[in-house]
């Protein structure tokens, strides 16, 4: 059994990566939120529901550069979602046997 | 559509340009607002929609140097120099996301969607990337 | 009737330009005029001459010009988009021409009817 | 007040331009789907729900070329949908004022 | 993987090629085929996914003629003279669009999501497109 | 550790070149290789020395050669991919190469580990 790490980079708002993912996706997985897909860290968003109901079976992370790109600094995050940067997403790959984009 | 101009030479259409995509992910958002801008120097009826992952054009406090690309966020408070006022964000497509009209760079009309059905519903030509 | 019609995406990677290309054959067909198509963001490498499509596959690069130069059609490539995406006039089909994007502003004027077809 | 024709040309079961669609077409508009956009006419999928509830509401229209293309014409579409080939889209956008597509 | 390769000169991966995206909307289901019918020519373990709108690439009665562009989806025959023969149909994705293995062009393996969720966690390498 | 990445995007449509270009850069900062990045789909753009950026945005060609030839990475664009994209010696950035996608597996035997950015 290898390791996974999970990417998405679209919006929950626009595709069904997420939920793709997230179904798809063996417990103990980590998933990456990155460009588009770090919209689905906001804590007050109706696509917060999706995450938090997988928070005990993944470990998520966003993209920092991502969040402030779009202007979410300024804006609740997920409880429980870590923010790593070009440096941590890196990390990450080395961290996990096989990374996984959900193109 | 002023009376007068009715009955002048040139035709003024009704031009909406409609904004669904997020900024950054994808180019659409700064190529569509390239666009408008041009469009304002026209003498038409132009309003611009932001809708779904659109709004989130709008979010204040947009800080791209780590990532490279160019912040773009600034450009939309031209439109107002640019005599583009109307400028409608879908209600619902905000509440969804979880912003209101305080978290948007510039001012906005908030429009639920059986308001913006009817303003989509007049339009001539409508431009969406 | 008169039609404008922009296209957003380059002739492989979306449908939008062939869907673009058969809409505009059809309304030819019909007796319409197609004055103007406008390419815009990826729709820009549509002109890129250098373009080489497998042999059983189209080529909508050399679809559109010859239907441009057949029936009149203005295809008219966004300078800021071409500009950064590397379609300038040495790589640039004939029958398409380099301009700004008041000419996709103008087509929605001075037409009967504006269709976008993108992603 | 001018006479709409919506053009979806994405999946309902990748992206949310149909549901958009949907929510902001004027009673009396026409919707063609084309492209991708095909998918959303099978009757037995899940996303027929959607399209079915707003059938006395809008007038539906598929693009046959793309139904054949992506091997549909065995497959059960919606009642009330009406098949199009690309001159009949070429009416529709004559018949209505104003064409809308929903990228 | 057989254990004589294991103690081979060569490593064996696990390389899984994913496909949930429709065909003819976009070229990533002809282009994504092409990558896989290359690397069967090297000796590693390959297998291939549909899922989600991807499940579509393998409708049969495919006909192109109308809208002017290549039928490919015969191609997917080739996948067996050329040895891959791990080919999964996510079952949840087929039932939602209404499809049944019978409506596909080719033999595959369908499985239920539980089921490719241990797959997918097997993988050395993924590509996705 | 040695990475391969892949890029399925142009360098101005989606963000997928911008990331992997950040993931490139960061990875090297902390001492890993970047062996390989094999450029397919709509990604074969990013070889284009036509591109022509505004001045104040990057210009992810010369980055993307920049970066490989500091680092001896090497930029494989997919023939296949290219030739129908017009994408051909005559306009390759210096720094690419283009071959086929036999390439694009060799990087995912050979390195660590394979990530893909795309659309």
């Amino acid at each position: 059994m290898t390791t996974m790490l999970h990417l998405v980079n679209k919006s929950p708002g626009e595709r069904n990566s997420l939920d793709s993912c997230l179904r798809l996706a063996k417990a103990g997985s980590a998933v990456l939120l990155l460009e588009d897909g770090v919209y689905a860290a906001m804590a007050n968003a109706t696509s917060a529901e999706a995450v938090t109901a997988c928070m005990g079976k993944l470990i998520f992370y966003v993209l920092g550069p991502d969040v402030s790109a779009r202007g979410l600094d300024d804006v609740p995050l997920l409880d429980g979602i870590n923010v790593v940067d070009y440096g941590g997403f890196v990390d990450l790959v080395v961290e996990h046997d096989t990374a996984q984009s959900w193109l | 559509m002023e009376p007068w101009e009715e009955d002048g030479p040139e035709t003024v259409k009704r031009f909406m340009y409609v904004n669904r995509k997020a900024p950054y992910g994808t180019i659409y958002a700064l190529e569509n607002l390239e666009v408008v801008l041009i469009a304002a120097a026209f003498d038409q009826d132009v309003s611009v929609v932001f809708l779904d992952d659109g709004v989130y054009q709008l979010k204040k406090n947009q800080h791209t140097a780590a990532i490279g690309m160019k912040n773009f966020s600034n450009t939309y408070r031209a439109l107002d120099d640019y005599d583009v006022e109307k400028i409608y964000v879908e209600q619902e497509s905000l509440q969804s996301r979880g912003l209101s009209a305080e978290d948007l760079i510039i001012p906005v009309e908030v429009v639920a969607a059986d308001d913006l059905r009817e303003i989509m519903a007049q339009q001539d030509v409508v431009i969406s990337s | 009737m008169k039609f404008g019609i922009l296209v957003n995406e380059g002739p492989f990677t979306h449908q939008a330009s062939d869907s673009a290309y058969r809409f505009a054959e059809a309304a030819i067909a019909k007796g319409h005029e197609v004055a103007r198509v406008f390419f815009y963001n990826d729709g820009v490498f549509n002109s890129n001459k250098l373009s080489e499509p497998q042999s059983d596959d189209r080529n909508l690069v050399q679809l559109w010009s010859q239907l441009a130069q057949e029936n009149g059609i203005d295809l008219v490539v966004c300078v800021a988009a071409a500009l950064r995406r590397g379609i300038k006039e040495e790589v640039l089909q004939d029958g398409f021409r380099i301009s700004g994007l008041g000419q996709l502003v103008e087509a929605g004027i001075e037409n009967d009817r504006l269709v976008v077809f993108g992603d």
